[in-house]
């Protein structure tokens, strides 16, 4: 098995996109699943069923700092529907890990769309 | 981009002599070292005088020295090579050994041995206390080892193979971190057995020693042509033992030199970890592999710092080189027999100098440090 | 100095020393994950093994690598047998094969598994009826020398391994190629070989590293423990100077194996008319080779590059020392020359006497020598033998 | 694994052996070891006033055998039979500066075949037949013939033999030897192969122990 990390991953590890805390959101969301101290904040700002801006805080390995910053790209300006409509194969894919045992690379996205449907169903 | 390599615990470049006597050999000896013939008896000759080198450096008769393929295969004989022979007796052994013998020990118990594991101090020094608990079962064996590969710590050994030869247990050390790196005399710490491996004090990979006392019995665990007076079977890596016995010798000469180069690093280290703030030096301050440095960073990701600091030019390894795989989350199981607060333990690196560092990758080093760590805290601050 | 004895070990070629010369102090880092020297190493494994699997045809299967030959066989035999129920596993391999393969089913015929140890017949062949009866419902494994060591003998392979299959489908089949590739092409995608083994020394790589290709690792059970990065059987840090010295001695021996087969075997065929026409009272080890007029076709019978010979009244380690006077390397089966006294199994198991058996030499030439040494051999062999045989009670 | 070296003044009369070859008519000749063992040597005797006159060797064997045949003979040419009876295989041994462990044995073939060749040479003058009475002495001292190939010393001194009786014909001794012992075979082989020769020996059973 050879574990390289595309030049993609690479990017988003060391220039994570959207990082911090947004003064206005919607709503904010911790990730569970992380041990050992590491954590995930996500905050979201929702306008007319829309992401209009997304943020987070995170402490964690390379993947799940590069899927975080990824993820928050990638649904910035969707809406809720569209979120909860991207796989969670689709993100790792792009990013090159494709071994399903790294779990770290699927949630974020799994974490955002279960607070996603929560916020829907009321 | 620099590459400084700071890495020495996981593997180190063979020296240029090593690597020169290696090749020259590899031309010249070619002989089986079992056969009678006069190349076969140039390659024993060759054998038996790097075989005699490695005595003299720990303290051994010559033929107190098996060369085998390397450390794991040496820590495999010794508990393998003794458990048949003590059938259903307990072994000791400590929480923070390496995987060649803690993952033998467990193989151990599926074979009916009840295995104990030793606790450790904060310091990573094992308890000697329970020790003494342990040995009134009367354990056939324990294997303690001499240095620990992720935090440096050096054990008692002395202390442990006295205690244990009075209750009349086999000793084994598994001294792949400390040969090469501290002096070594098995004499002196008393034990039965002792591992080697070459790559790791500037020698070829593939290639170690196991230190077995005269009149203590092992049983061979590879079946075959009876190579190494029956334990090891396989044909002799003659051109890798002249290797291996050349680099204990360099090593050896060189220990002055390094440790105080190390000493003055570690300071340095330590003071700029003292700037960037929330750090905290893991292993014994004292008793400790010099030039190997456990650091542990509140609140980052030891994974990530490490990949940063790779990224930037700098190689260390988090936990210990070869278990940081796949799925595997956390922080290694010596880090955690510690029992250091969690907020420090999951952000740890391992920093090992060697011989071929020089000042400009230390100081190198130390600025790609502050710059990743403060980097990563500001990933977690929002920052 | 005439070196006659590549069976038992051989140089490293130039070119596969120089390939591993980058790993040695420029790239000697571990796999690992991530990293990008760690990246660089794990590839670099990759490229040998896709070597490995390469030579021996295969499209997908895995490789492990070992400290030898040895190792290579224990890990196989050891990982099948180690930890089943004595009782209810049985395992076949011939009387012949290499210590490593019959002393370790010996250590587990002691620990109550029971082993049939095939007897071969005078040229050394396994009997395919033989064969089909020893495998039982309970058979596990099935382990054989492709080319012996001894006498060169070739296993019809493509004869005996599906009538394995046929009686058990779940019993596998572990081959030690340590002598064979040099000479043989071994196509697995044809052959239903479930473990390879051999070693980088007997094929001009270095010593101090083995392999073991397989398809799946299925049955195996790991022998060996320790921190795993690329194998779970074969934990610990990768050779991986040899892992590259291996797959590049493994690679110019596939290329160059069609000229090495005409120029052993013009050597063999020289040295056999040779010592038939000048020395009396000699006797071939082993079987003829294929008829030596077609130098192309492929060998079938014996391998081309070894030649196994008895002579009368005079024991082997006395010409073998002779011989080393003279700057020649042979080897001998001589009890008298074998460190525990024994005289060799393999020439006892082809009904050779015990004197015929002290009287042997094993001749193997390689790619260093011509024609010329090959007379200069015979020339110096024929006064020591007519020597000793002078001297000889038994003459 | 044993490291097999001779010493230069093996090699040398490994290559160039003195007294080799056969006396036509000899006073007292003898043949010891078998093939099958892998030596054997042939000793012969000319002997005048009691003094060995010429003695000559012949040798199926190893370099060790050769040359111990060679040295042995040298030692013995010109000295008086109860002399030549007193060379010892350590005396044969020292001569040559030395043998390794794993071939003493050879030089205690070629010291019994002096041995015996002078017996027969004693047997033929007197007409007697010297027979020794095999007890369990007679039987030690067969046994120190064996030597353990791993130390060099004979199995008796090596305190391996740990029980030896001999009632009716049949000797039964106990010998200590692990069961991984690589020379067991050769060991077993070479007490069967001296004591079945013994004069009123009709059977020779031995136990292997493992204490």
């Amino acid at each position: 098995m050879v574990n390289k990390y595309s030049p993609l991953l690479t990017d988003h590890f060391m220039n994570p996109r959207n990082i911090g805390r947004l003064t206005d959101y919607t709503f904010k969301v911790e990730s569970d699943h992380l041990k050992d101290g590491d954590q995930i904040v996500f905050y979201v700002d929702l306008e007319n069923g829309r992401v209009k801006d997304i943020s987070y805080k995170i402490q964690g390995c390379p993947r799940v700092i590069a899927a975080s910053s990824f993820t928050s790209e990638l649904v910035k300006g969707k809406t809720i529907s569209e979120v909860l409509e991207i796989k969670e194969d689709a993100i790792a894919e792009r990013l090159g890990i494709t071994d399903p045992s790294f779990v770290c690379i699927r949630l974020p996205l799994a974490t955002l769309q279960r607070k996603l449907k929560e916020y829907v169903s009321g | 981009m620099r590459e400084v390599y700071l890495d020495h615990a996981a593997t180190t470049p063979p020296y240029p002599e090593v690597l020169k006597a290696l090749q020259e050999s590899y031309a010249t000896i070619y002989g089986n070292a079992s056969s009678l013939h006069a190349t076969g008896q140039k390659a024993r000759r060759a054998l038996e005088k790097a075989r005699e080198d490695i005595a003299k450096l720990i303290d051994a008769e010559p033929e107190e020295v098996y060369i085998t393929s390397g450390g794991t295969e040496s820590d495999n004989i010794a508990l393998f090579g003794t458990e048949a022979l003590y059938p259903g007796q307990p072994m000791i052994t400590s929480l923070i050994e390496h995987e060649a013998v803690l993952e033998s020990a467990k193989a151990l118990e599926s074979k009916g041995h009840p295995v104990r594991f030793l606790p450790v101090d904060t310091n990573g020094v094992v308890d000697l206390n329970a020790l003494k608990a342990y040995l009134e079962e009367k354990p056939f064996l324990v294997s303690v080892m001499a240095a620990n590969n992720e935090i440096g710590t050096v054990q008692p050994v002395k202390e442990i193979a006295k205690l244990a030869h009075e209750r009349g247990a086999l000793v084994h050390t598994d001294a792949v971190q400390a040969v090469g790196k501290i002096p070594i005399n098995v004499r002196e710490l008393g034990v039965d057995m002792l591992s080697a491996s070459a790559h790791k004090f500037y020698g070829p990979k593939g290639i170690g020693f196991f230190y077995l006392r005269k009149g203590v019995k092992v049983l061979p665990i590879v079946q075959g042509g009876g190579h190494e007076r029956g334990l090891r079977s396989g044909t002799e890596n003659v051109p890798g033992a002249i290797a291996m016995a050349l680099a204990l010798k360099i090593s050896t000469r060189l220990f002055t030199r390094t440790h105080y180069r190390y000493e003055r690093w570690t300071a340095q280290i330590l003071s700029k970890c003292g700037e960037i703030g929330g750090f905290r030096l893991n292993g014994h301050p004292q008793q400790r592999v010099p030039g190997l440095l456990s650091l542990s960073f509140k609140r980052i990701n030891g994974e990530a710092l490490m990949e940063l600091l790779d990224m930037n030019g700098v190689a260390v390894s988090t936990a210990s080189a070869c278990q940081s795989h796949s799925a595997k989350r956390g922080y290694s199981h010596v880090i955690q027999s510690l029992g250091i607060d969690e907020e420090y333990a999951n952000g740890t690196i391992r920093v090992s100098l060697g011989v071929e560092n020089v000042q400009e990758e230390v100081d190198f080093f130390c600025e790609i440090l502050k710059k990743c760590v403060l980097q990563l805290r500001g990933y977690r601050n929002g920052q | 100095m005439i070196y006659l004895d590549h069976y038992r070990t051989t140089p490293v070629s130039e070119a596969v020393v120089s390939k591993m010369a980058p790993f040695f102090r420029d790239d000697f880092f571990l796999p690992e994950p991530f990293t990008k020297r760690g990246t660089k190493a794990e590839e670099i494994i990759e490229q040998a093994n896709r070597t490995l699997l390469d030579t021996f045809h295969l499209k997908t299967g895995e490789v492990m690598y070992t400290s030898g030959g040895t190792a290579a066989n224990n890990i196989v035999i050891s990982g099948v047998l180690r930890d089943v129920e004595p009782s209810q596993a049985h395992a076949v391999c011939a009387v012949i094969d290499h210590p490593s393969i019959v002393h370790t089913y010996e250590y587990y015929r002691k620990k109550g598994v029971s082993v049939t140890f095939l007897k071969v017949d005078d040229d050394g062949w396994i009997d395919p009826e033989e064969l089909r009866w020893s495998i039982q419902p309970k058979t596990l494994l099935v382990s054989f020398t492709h080319v012996n060591h001894t006498i060169g003998v070739i296993q019809p392979l493509e004869q005996l391994l599906p009538i394995i299959k046929e009686r058990n489908p779940n019993t596998r089949i572990h081959i030690d190629a340590a002598v064979s590739l040099n000479a043989m092409d071994l196509d697995l995608t044809k052959l239903p070989i479930d473990f390879l083994t051999f070693s980088g020394h007997k094929i001009y790589g270095p010593k101090g590293i083995g392999a073991v290709v397989f398809r799946n690792n299925g049955l195996l059970k790991p022998t060996l423990f320790g921190s795993v990065t690329t194998s779970p059987f074969t934990p610990g840090a990768e050779n991986i100077p040899g892992i590259v010295g291996l797959a590049e001695a493994l690679r110019l021996a596939a290329e160059k194996r069609a000229t090495y087969r005409l120029k052993t075997r013009r050597l063999q065929e020289r040295a056999i008319n040779l010592i038939e026409s000048d020395i009396p009272d000699v006797v071939l080890n082993g079987p003829k080779p294929t008829s030596f007029g077609n130098l192309d076709a492929i060998p079938t019978q014996r391998a081309v590059d070894n030649i196994n010979f008895s002579f009368r009244y005079v024991e082997g380690e006395s010409i073998m020392l002779f011989l080393d006077f003279e700057d020649i390397v042979v080897a001998t089966g001589s009890a008298c020359a074998s460190s525990d006294l024994k005289v060799n199994y393999v020439l006892s198991a082809i009904g050779r006497d015990h004197e015929m058996a002290h009287g042997s030499l094993r001749i193997t030439p390689g790619w260093d020598n011509d024609e010329e040494q090959i007379d200069r051999f015979v020339d110096r062999l024929k006064p020591i033998v007519s020597r000793l045989r002078a001297q000889s009670t038994l003459r | 694994m044993a490291v097999i070296r001779y010493s230069e003044k093996v090699l040398e009369h490994f290559r160039n052996p003195k007294n080799i070859g056969l006396i036509e008519n000899a006073d007292g000749q003898s043949t010891v070891g078998s093939p099958a063992c892998g030596d054997q040597v042939s000793m012969f005797l000319k002997v005048e006033e009691d003094r060995i006159a010429d003695i000559k060797f012949l040798s199926y064997g190893c370099a060790s055998n050769i040359a111990t045949g060679s040295i042995i003979t040298e030692m013995a040419k010109g000295k008086t039979l109860a002399e030549a009876k007193a060379i010892t295989w350590k005396d044969a041994v020292d001569e040559l500066g030395g043998l390794p462990p794993v071939k003493i044995h050879c030089s205690v073939l070629a010291i019994d075949g002096l041995r015996a060749a002078i017996q027969d040479y004693e047997e033929k003058t007197t007409g007697v037949k010297s027979e020794r009475k095999v007890d369990e002495m007679a039987i030690l001292d067969e046994l120190k013939k064996v030597i353990y190939p791993k130390n060099g010393i004979n199995i008796v001194d090596t305190n391996m033999i740990r029980y030896l009786s001999f009632e009716e014909g049949t000797i039964y001794i106990e010998v200590s030897l692990e069961e991984t012992d690589v020379f067991k075979q050769n060991v077993l082989e070479e007490i069967y192969e001296h004591l079945e020769a013994l004069p009123g020996v009709d059977k020779v059973e031995i136990k292997v122990v493992e204490y």
